[in-house]
């Protein structure tokens, strides 16, 4: 950053004030300095009644993970739920992303729009609409005891699969989107070289499609997976709270118990996680990866 | 598709639209809404009974043109601010938060927020005490709330020298059942013991409160213990319990309405006014059953507060003294269906509302206790946050 | 190779596509004879390239047939045909290195490893780019580009093969 | 007939997929017209919810806040996001890369942790006021990212001749950027307002930690409401106001526009 700013003065280049300058700022100021502080934060000890004393200590990351805290557990679990939910997403969204991308013929845009537009719906009540359908009873379980196809009702809420089930729900449309834009980005004619040469339409895809949508989808990987692992909404709402993630100790710890420096270690602990995770997805996926976010 | 989105006239428009709308119903929400009356107006307005709040109390409120609330959404009848609205002119700007420990960490954050009026409970009344966060209450103002509130809860342990808060209801916190799924005949039935050894009958149906000082407390109260018991070996024995039951309980969940209303619950705990005066929507008859355990329960008082930095404290005493005119707190009961220390409103509650919230036997009030600070500081804090861990694996 | 009984290796007959709005080929007959370079020419847009994605198959004719080696091959997926395009714009696989590229298609044939080693070297060396084996297309200039895709044609050694807008590449040499 | 089976395969998941993802709203905006205020067993039909709608000034409230905050964000973040995106890609300098990894910032670290750091942030070292500056600044701080890549994969798509040309034909910058750049961007300007906005009215995370006084906006108002509210069904009538019915406008817009294109 200070890097950035020095050159830029250095240079007075004329377009770049204007241009990269407002975000410079505003990253600097909004992104940056709340995280430094939640750094800052994390080192300072905690006093009985979760304030923060003036003292540097290491304390509330030996309790965290030494302390037989319960919290190393819940990020283990949020990386489980987290990579689970994203396998699943990968399993729907990529056969949805390439469907839409070879079939779609002139009606691609209307598809794609199908699948965003859900997740324009607020979070709260897409969540109630699928603990809605799913309940037990439920209309679901109506439905499938009418036809016969199940005599009992099922449980799916209140359970750890309800959980990866909302956290699907909710994230899918992240996962497609980067997908169906790497597959539109590959040029035709290398699909049409690869059958030329004498690859058959599985061998192509194995050999052609799959390599060079990998930035797409280790970019929906990031987008789907991030939010999944930080998640805390669905756990409460559709798991029933029996099952905490790492994000709702952190929401634990920083609302209900007010314990700002302790919940402060603990979001610097999952932050590294996720930067670290999200660094060998980048390693894996390559630059194109983040080109495709978003 | 793609057109319509790449054409700049319809975004212009659209976009516009929803400004102009905003912006526009924004301004006009700042701007009183009602013709306010004139203090000798609002004097002579008053139904039998009822006192008005002094003048300069009445004016500093007028003049300050908006209070801010902050309490629960749809929970209040709407005709409650509405009525209040349109007495005296002042615009009532009203927040709403999802649980109080989230609007506690707010004021614990941001200590000055311009709030006038608080609807909380014992809790965060003890932590913004001690964090010299809360206005007096001007018992001057007040009239109708010194003649109508019963001298027992004016003073009660959560506000030692009646001070600092405003008793608004009083709710039970114990437990209910569906009748149409459970035998009432059962004989452990109003006592603890059914929620807590009722395996058989209602495996995977229940659902608790998700919030730990009252589950804990409710598990101490079965023990036999003070709900605010810090002692370390009684805390395990209930810890032991939940440990027990954890794997029968649906859900910690704190949207259950919907759920027992489906019938997709049959026990729930929590404050068992809420689920009788649900029932009322369930059909002809009302399905739930309340069960106060005979060894006592969690009773949680509402308290109205003021915190400091509000802009408009006459407006709040303004308000409490409008809420506790007979016509409006009947209102609020017959609303909410909950407990409450209103001694002037008994001939104007509706039958039903009677019996929905007032507990089966005389003086089961002496047996509830109040969460108190050994619960929610120090050790016994400390204590029931690990139990509470330990649940969530 | 097996046309060579009457040495014809490609024939349209009455071939007619039309797109949209559009014949782009319109009854067009041809043979081209074995060993023989037959050139199309004509103002751009006038169905050149069209005609040798017939060929390939990669667009399906809507009238007419095509014969490789005397065979009508109409049905036959292009995978299966006896004849390669070198493309317009090269079409060489950006995730590949060159030696994967030009080893592509004899991998699908099943041919033996040490055999598809043999013949890549060969077929650089015959391309005199034998240093560039195992860097990656975009590190490449255009006309090693497309040599490139010569190569990774020819490799196969098919009955024919067609070469869409073989200049537009020639700036060097 | 195996490719027939290959795309029959994928055919069936992607339904199943579009089904997921529909379902629930569906069944949410037909049961918005259920006469029981909690039953999933269908009672009979009614639209007393929607009356009770917009009889609860509470929600529209709530509603128009949203709205307000989520045009203010839409309008900056697309502005500061576009101009970062076109910086970040026509200019080299030291720091480049680091500064795009910075705006992936926002959006990667988990929204909790951003959002309770934006909280302690605003109330204990600058003060600003909780409410609406917080909330938008909070805002604009996750959603101009979203316009800087959309921007980003725009401009990698952009004959950037069309404005060397324009310069060339001597044009000066100002006017090159009113008549050659926008234009060529207006469809990634679009796209970000496109995201942003929804992004902005629907956020329940971030506006749950940073919302102050008379901010209640709509995600918060629901989320409240779930405690005590005695009509969860006003849940569905929201989401058929405020989510289907604009969707099902665009839809119908688009699929007229095809026919009479079709048509002619």
């Amino acid at each position: 950053m200070v890097a950035a700013k020095n050159d830029m003065k250095r240079k007075t280049h004329l377009h770049l004030l204007p241009t990269v300058g407002p975000i410079t700022i505003w990253i600097f100021f909004f992104v940056f300095a709340p995280v430094a502080v939640i750094v800052a934060i994390s080192f300072f000890a905690t006093g009985s009644g979760g304030e923060i004393l003036p003292r540097l200590s290491l304390e509330n990351y030996r309790l965290l993970l030494f302390g037989g805290s319960e919290y190393p557990r819940a990020v283990i679990r949020s990386i489980l739920y987290a990579l689970v939910t994203n396998l699943i997403c990968l399993g729907i969204g990529y056969p949805m992303a390439f469907w839409i991308s070879k079939y779609g013929g002139k009606f691609k845009a209307l598809l794609l729009f199908l699948v965003i537009v859900p997740s324009w719906s607020c979070y709260i009540v897409r969540i109630y609409a699928l603990k809605q359908l799913v309940g037990y009873p439920g209309i679901l379980n109506d439905f499938l005891l009418n036809l016969g196809l199940i005599s009992s009702p099922i449980n799916i809420l209140y359970t750890p699969a309800a959980v990866v089930l909302g956290l699907i729900y909710i994230w899918l449309p992240f996962m497609v989107l980067p997908i169906y834009a790497s597959l539109e980005g590959i040029n035709p004619s290398l699909l049409e070289a690869s059958l030329d040469l004498g690859a058959t339409p599985q061998w192509q895809f194995l050999t052609i499609t799959l390599p060079l949508t990998k930035g797409g989808i280790f970019g929906g990987a990031i987008l789907t997976f991030i939010p999944a692992l930080g998640d805390w909404l669905v756990p409460l709402l559709i798991g029933g709270n029996r099952v905490w993630m790492a994000g709702n100790l952190i929401e634990h710890y920083l609302v209900v118990r007010g314990k700002i420096a302790m919940a402060s270690s603990m979001a610097v602990i999952l932050t590294a996680t996720v930067v670290l995770l999200i660094y060998v997805f980048i390693k894996l996926g390559g630059e194109e990866s983040m080109e495709r976010i978003v | 598709m793609l057109k319509l989105v790449e054409n700049r006239k319809t975004w212009v428009f659209i976009g516009g639209l929803i400004f102009a709308l905003a912006v526009s119903f924004m301004g006009s929400g700042l701007v009183g809404s009602a013709q306010a009356k004139t203090y000798k107006q609002y004097v002579a307005s008053l139904p039998d009974g009822c006192q008005p709040v002094p003048r300069e109390c009445f004016e500093q409120a007028v003049a300050g043109k908006t209070f801010a609330m902050y309490d629960w959404a749809a929970w209040w009848p709407e005709e409650l601010y509405k009525g209040f609205e349109k007495e005296f002119g002042i615009k009532i700007v009203r927040d709403n938060y999802p649980n109080l420990d989230e609007a506690l960490a707010k004021f614990r954050l941001n200590p000055k927020t311009p709030y006038d009026f608080w609807l909380t409970n014992p809790k965060s009344v003890w932590y913004m005490k001690n964090w010299k966060l809360l206005e007096t209450v001007n018992h001057d103002w007040i009239p109708n709330v010194n003649r109508y509130l019963a001298g027992d809860v004016k003073e009660a342990s959560w506000d030692k020298g009646y001070n600092y808060t405003v008793l608004t209801t009083l709710g039970y916190d114990a437990y209910v059942i569906n009748k149409n799924f459970i035998n009432k005949d059962d004989s452990r039935i109003p006592s603890w013991k059914f929620l807590f050894e009722g395996w058989d009958v209602y495996k995977d149906r229940l659902v608790m409160r998700n919030e730990m000082n009252r589950v804990i407390g409710n598990t101490l109260k079965y023990l036999g213990y003070s709900l605010n018991s810090t002692n370390p070996k009684e805390l395990k024995e209930a810890e032991d319990v939940l440990v027990r039951l954890k794997p029968h309980i649906m859900a910690f969940n704190s949207w259950p309405k919907r759920a027992v209303m489906a019938g997709e619950v049959w026990i729930v705990e929590g404050v068992v006014h809420d689920y009788l005066s649900l029932g009322k929507l369930a059909g002809p008859e009302n399905p739930f059953v309340p069960c106060y355990p005979p060894k006592g329960c969690l009773l949680s008082p509402m308290l109205v507060v003021m915190p400091k930095g509000g802009n408009n404290p006459a407006a709040c005493h303004l308000f409490l003294n409008y809420l506790y005119r007979p016509d409006n707190f009947a209102t609020l009961i017959n609303g909410v269906a909950y407990g409450h220390g209103h001694t002037g409103v008994n001939g104007l509650i509706k039958e039903k509302v009677v019996k929905w919230m007032t507990p089966p036997e005389a003086g089961y009030r002496e047996k509830c206790e109040v969460l108190l600070p050994p619960a929610f500081t120090g050790q016994g804090e400390k204590l029931r946050a690990a139990i509470w861990e330990k649940l969530k694996k | 190779m097996q046309g060579e009984q009457d040495n014809i290796c490609i024939e349209l007959r009455n071939l007619v596509k039309m797109f949209p709005g559009v014949t782009a080929v319109n009854h067009v007959n041809l043979k081209v004879k074995d060993r023989e370079v037959f050139s199309l020419l004509g103002p751009s847009g006038c169905g050149k390239t069209t005609i040798l994605r017939i060929i390939a198959g990669l667009e399906t004719a809507d009238e007419g047939e095509v014969l490789i080696g005397g065979q009508v091959v109409n049905e036959v997926p292009p995978y299966r045909r006896d004849c390669n395009l070198v493309f317009q714009n090269l079409a060489l696989f950006p995730h590949m290195t060159i030696g994967q590229n030009i080893a592509y298609g004899l991998e699908r044939k099943r041919v033996a490893k040490n055999e598809i080693k043999k013949r890549v070297n060969e077929m650089l060396e015959f391309m005199s780019l034998e240093a560039m084996k195992d860097r990656y297309p975009v590190q490449l200039s255009g006309g090693q580009q497309q040599r490139i895709a010569l190569a990774r044609s020819l490799v196969l050694k098919p009955s024919c093969c067609c070469w869409m807008n073989p200049w537009r590449h020639w700036t060097e040499n | 007939m195996k490719i027939l089976n290959a795309r029959r395969i994928n055919t069936i998941v992607s339904m199943i997929g579009y089904l997921f993802v529909w379902a629930p709203i569906v069944v949410l905006a037909i049961f918005s017209f259920n006469a029981s205020a909690y039953g999933v067993k269908w009672e009979s039909l009614t639209i007393k919810w929607y009356v009770d709608l917009f009889h609860t000034p509470e929600i529209m409230q709530a509603v128009l806040r949203s709205l307000l905050i989520a045009s203010i964000t839409t309008i900056f973040a697309t502005a500061i996001g576009t101009l970062a995106g076109y910086g970040l890609y026509k200019y080299k300098f030291a720091g480049r890369r680091f500064l795009r990894m910075s705006v992936l910032l926002p959006i990667t670290v988990p929204y909790v942790i951003m959002a309770g750091a934006l909280l302690v942030y605003f109330t204990r070292i600058v003060h600003i006021p909780l409410g609406y500056p917080a909330i938008i600044i909070a805002h604009i701080s996750f959603s101009a990212p979203l316009a800087v890549f959309v921007t980003l994969g725009r401009m990698q798509r952009i004959n950037w001749s069309l404005e060397e040309a324009s310069v060339d034909l001597g044009a000066n910058t100002l006017t090159t950027w009113r008549k050659v750049t926008i234009p060529l961007l207006l469809p990634a300007i679009f796209a970000s307002a496109v995201l942003i906005f929804p992004w902005s009215f629907n956020d329940f995370t971030v506006t749950y930690f940073v919302a102050g006084v008379g901010t209640t906006t709509l995600p918060l108002y629901l989320f409240s409401m779930l405690e005590y509210s005695l009509k969860p069904v006003l849940i569905n009538a929201i989401s058929l106001i405020f989510i289907i019915m604009p969707i099902l406008l665009i839809m119908l817009i688009y699929l007229s526009k095809a026919r009479t294109k079709h048509g002619s």
